[in-house]
């Protein structure tokens, strides 16, 4: 079980480039870091008093319940993160969290596969400190642009996952779309019963995992990132629409409360 | 401490901090953030007679100090509104005030009908700004005839205080002000959100889906402002306030100004906490200002 | 490079990127912040038939991601105009259209006749958005039949382009939009500043002298644009955008829903030299994205 | 002759709390240092993508031509003066200037007697400055509530200053309003000729100068603060009325281009 949801004030305690516009943060608040699960988030109050109005969603990266320090991987892709990666040692930083739902590791599974295209990788961190007692197989798949976007391999090798990286420029792994190399390798399975993909990306490497999980019939959870002004349930902003609603008309659950993490095979993706 | 009560026709608020319609779900998603009994109403999210899915997305943009949005009253229609929702406001002792919308003026009076026979419901606000298909395309509050004619019906079927709320986007507010208290509304709200629109210039199309959408926010705080005083000066019923109301400091110049009451928007969004956070300093002005009663202050603005 | 020339009735404007009215004198308090010969068009500060003093201050208030202001109009008269402010604009090689504004429509036509005999003005903009006295207290462009009827009387006495300017405070600009139209303007120009209010809290008062006053800056942005995209998909003449226009992005995003050309209003107060970072900007994005002609841009939107 | 108004970043060089919630900031400009004078002021872009709107202005403390530094002195009372008190050495600010008129002295004075309430000390460094090389007595009337609130004494005296002092709760110097200072010594003077007020300060006590330059018949010069929306004649934000207008009407001047420096019997003091 996840815990209440809180307003609450987290340290600023260590920022790092791990990557090439890739920022880790660590955030000390024992409350998040004691009760989040992997895919869950926090939405961040920027800075007060400046043009940036809404807070702004991270997922929740990884969690030491010990320490009380959670976690962030970020991008510095817009005006809210660039103000971000600026941010000082000691800085509180006004949050919401945990808010969200959780991935859910059905039981008996052989193989968990992680498809994550750039930082889409953020929520795969706390999946695998999740499922560390768990005996089974875990894959990641991990596409970026080039090799200077790579991050968190180390970690994830030492959460027992194996890592298999594919870059579009042919830097390092596998050259091409993370999606090729990954469907070649569920081609080559014997059987893809007792597997299940974990997904997060961008929207075209999501629509083609969820024709190769179609195809193959393989079970996959996705983790949407719609954009959001609350995230917890208030404003109805953040709609993903049902693929099979119950009858003719249009259907939405919330990307915030009802997921972020859906079954792929029940939404629609739109971008 | 300074007591501050206030009444808005039968319907007498603990102290004047409502949560306005749409920014706060059913309560329920507020629960954890602040003890809900503090403040002085809750206004659900907009109830309809059918269910409706709401719009497609995007629904939300943000925009300098504000947003937009173009939700599409997503509701689950008012027969699943009492079975679902009503149960968790019913145990609150704050005031319950039910906001109702239709496609007609039928829906209105036909909704408020099913909503009689349910507990605990201290008033209804009627939503006179969604899309409306049988008055000729018009919104019911751009049309002073048919808002006035709206509100007659409904009171008919009801002795709850009806709140109407009103849309900014007309001429003349007060115009409309006047008809729906003519039809026997016991308060106005104002206002709702402004005609808005944003572009993805990347995308090269409207950020909504709807391509427009309504403004909420501190950007819109000077129209409400301007708005409430319009009211205040031409209507006889009490006025509630409504429009980027971030801070007590912003909550106050609302009172100063003549509102009765008023209610908090997105700031929910931005600080789940606000209403309550509100409500502090409004007391801790008074207090410190040494101010009696609240009713002394409302509308004292000199002019 | 991108050929950036526009075309508003006869008026061949070089760029899109002009200034507002009021919000640039004329001209010659920004001559030491840029070449004005760049831009594309310089509106001047209102002008009426007889002089006026403006109103008392406080005239401006901040406002989040904007501001309000009741200048009331100050300005030296037509006549004086013709004689102190024109031999500064002569000159220059940019566009001059004159804001005329009158308390009666007859006001609107004797400014007009007036300029006539006067070199150098290529257009005139009407300012219907001034409070009016004898058409019975309501603005000229909230009332459709007054504004087709003014701009009708100012169309025979001039063969210059004629912009009329519209106020978004009314239920339906587009319906405006369309009586001037037939009128006789060859543009419209959208949007004029919203009513709005500021409380000072502190001294109990409205932060402006006249209570209510105009907003603009970013705040009004979505306003604008949807009022900008309901005349473009209502009318047939060319619609000239402004409201909240800080940089080019947000330019660019008024050319895409279809406005030819966009007037800088507050922006000026913030960056002087705004104008000229906006057709920069502009200029550098239709050379990115090897835009050939402004006018496959304008109107561009997926809706 | 002052210099063009010019649109400009300038670099902080040092900032510094003098007094009480005082602060003197060195400001490096040479074309502001070199061809502004008294009474002229700065318009300062407080920090972008902040929900501080407008520019704050400032009145130009002193200059140095030589350096290129200017000095502006600040009271941090509101939103963008509490981010200004806190920008660090190397920081740009963004800001248009010299802006405003200046005060003029008449020739063939005996005495310039200055008189500031608060803050509106500000403009009157730079005018010591200006009249550095003329022979006339200079007397500083500074009044303040209390001595925390002082500054600037040593540097008027150095400039030729003799400065007197009031208090409003007698910490120090005249115990009082400085007004009434002032007055006392302007009532003991046998003949208040070739003398002329230069004053700066809070209206009420503006007024009170006024109704003691219109008694004894001393030329007063004043520089207003009024609320500014562009500070160079753009928005006709800042009327200052105009006490005698040729005909029945009100009349306005603007603060930002007509002033900040006005005679004292020319307008009628708001607040
Ligand atoms: C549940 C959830 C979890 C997320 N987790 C992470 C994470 O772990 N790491 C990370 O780097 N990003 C994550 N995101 C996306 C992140 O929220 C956005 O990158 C961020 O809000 C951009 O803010 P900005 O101010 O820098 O960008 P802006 O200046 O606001 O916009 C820059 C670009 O980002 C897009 N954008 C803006 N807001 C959002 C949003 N809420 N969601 C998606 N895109 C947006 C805009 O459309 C625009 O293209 C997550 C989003 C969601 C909804
Ligand atoms: C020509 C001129 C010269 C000035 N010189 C100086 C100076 O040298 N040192 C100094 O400390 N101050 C000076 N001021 C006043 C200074 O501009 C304001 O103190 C400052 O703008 C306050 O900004 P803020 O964001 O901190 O306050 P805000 O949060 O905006 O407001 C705080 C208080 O300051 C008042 N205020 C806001 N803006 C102005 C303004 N433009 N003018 C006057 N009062 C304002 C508000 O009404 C409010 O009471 C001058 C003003 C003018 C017009
Ligand atoms: C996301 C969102 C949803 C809203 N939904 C409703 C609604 O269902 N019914 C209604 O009457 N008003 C609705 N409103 C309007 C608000 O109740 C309020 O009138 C408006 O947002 C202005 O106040 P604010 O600036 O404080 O948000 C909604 C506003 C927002 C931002
Ligand atoms: C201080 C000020 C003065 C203005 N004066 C005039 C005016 O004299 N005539 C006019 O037609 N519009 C006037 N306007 C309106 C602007 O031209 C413009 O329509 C409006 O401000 C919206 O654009 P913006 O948000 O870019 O400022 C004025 C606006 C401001 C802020
Ligand atoms: S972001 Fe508000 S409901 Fe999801
Ligand atoms: S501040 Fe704009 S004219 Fe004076």
């Amino acid at each position: 079980m996840s815990g209440n949801k809180i307003l609450t004030e987290a340290t600023v305690k260590h920022l790092e480039e791990i990557a090439e516009n890739i920022f880790r943060m660590h955030l000390y608040e024992p409350h998040i870091a004691q009760t989040s699960h992997a895919g869950q988030f926090v939405n961040i109050q920027i800075a007060q008093g400046t043009t940036i109005f809404w807070r702004r969603p991270f997922s929740i990266h990884s969690t030491n319940p010990e320490s009380g320090i959670f976690e962030i991987l970020f991008n510095a892709v817009g005006r809210g993160t660039q103000v971000l990666k600026k941010i000082k040692n000691g800085a509180k930083l006004n949050l919401v969290g945990p808010l969200g739902n959780t991935f859910n590791h059905a039981p008996h599974l052989e193989e968990i596969i992680i498809v994550a295209g750039g930082l889409g990788i953020a929520p795969f961190k706390l999946l695998l400190q999740d499922l560390r007692k768990q005996q089974l197989k875990k894959t990641v798949f991990f596409g970026v642009s080039s090799t200077a976007n790579l991050c968190c391999l180390d970690e994830f090798s030492r959460l027992g996952a194996k890592c298999r990286v594919s870059t579009e420029d042919g830097s390092k792994g596998y050259h091409g779309f993370v999606t090729d190399d990954l469907q070649n390798y569920l081609q080559e399975l014997p059987d893809s019963s007792h597997r299940e993909l974990l997904v997060c990306g961008p929207t075209p490497m999501l629509r083609k995992v969820q024709e190769i999980a179609q195809t193959l019939q393989i079970n996959a959870q996705v983790s949407v990132e719609n954009i959001m002004a609350c995230g917890f349930g208030a404003c109805m902003g953040c709609p993903v629409q049902l693929a099979h609603p119950h009858d003719d008309g249009k259907r939405y659950l919330l990307a915030c409360k009802d997921g972020p993490v859906f079954n792929m095979d029940e939404i629609l993706l739109d971008d | 401490m300074t007591d501050l009560s206030v009444k808005i026709g039968s319907l007498v608020l603990k102290n004047p901090v409502m949560v306005a319609s749409g920014t706060f779900g059913y309560a329920e998603e507020f629960k954890d953030f602040f003890d809900l009994n503090q403040i002085g109403g809750i206004i659900t999210k907009t109830v309809t007679l059918e269910p409706r899915p709401g719009n497609a997305p995007p629904r939300i943009a943000e925009t300098a100090s504000g947003m937009l949005n173009s939700i599409g009253l997503p509701n689950v229609g008012v027969e699943h509104f009492i079975i679902e929702k009503m149960p968790f406001l019913q145990p609150l002792s704050t005031k319950i005030i039910v906001n109702v919308a239709g496609k007609t003026g039928e829906d209105f009076v036909e909704a408020v009908v099913r909503l009689e026979d349910v507990d605990r419901i201290d008033a209804y606000e009627l939503n006179y700004s969604c899309p409306n298909v049988k008055e000729g395309g018009l919104t019911f509050s751009a049309n002073a005839a048919i808002a006035e004619q709206v509100t007659r019906n409904v009171r008919k079927v009801t002795n709850r205080p009806l709140i109407a709320k009103l849309t900014p986007n007309v001429t003349s507010i007060s115009e409309i002000g006047k008809a729906v208290e003519n039809g026997g509304a016991d308060a106005v709200s104002a206002i709702n959100t402004l005609v808005g629109m944003a572009v993805d210039l990347g995308k090269k199309r409207p950020k909504l889906s709807t391509i427009t959408g309504g403004l909420s926010g501190p950007a819109i705080k000077p129209v409400a402002l301007a708005k409430v005083f319009e009211l205040v000066q031409n209507l006889s019923i009490p006025v509630i306030a409504i429009g980027g109301i971030m801070n007590a400091t912003d909550a106050l110049e609302f009172l100063l100004t003549g509102a009765v009451a008023i209610q908090v928007g997105t700031a929910n969004f931005i600080n789940p906490r606000a209403p309550l956070d509100i409500l502090e300093g409004v007391r801790d002005y008074f207090d410190k200002n040494r101010i009696d009663g609240i009713s002394s202050f409302i509308g004292s603005i000199k002019t």
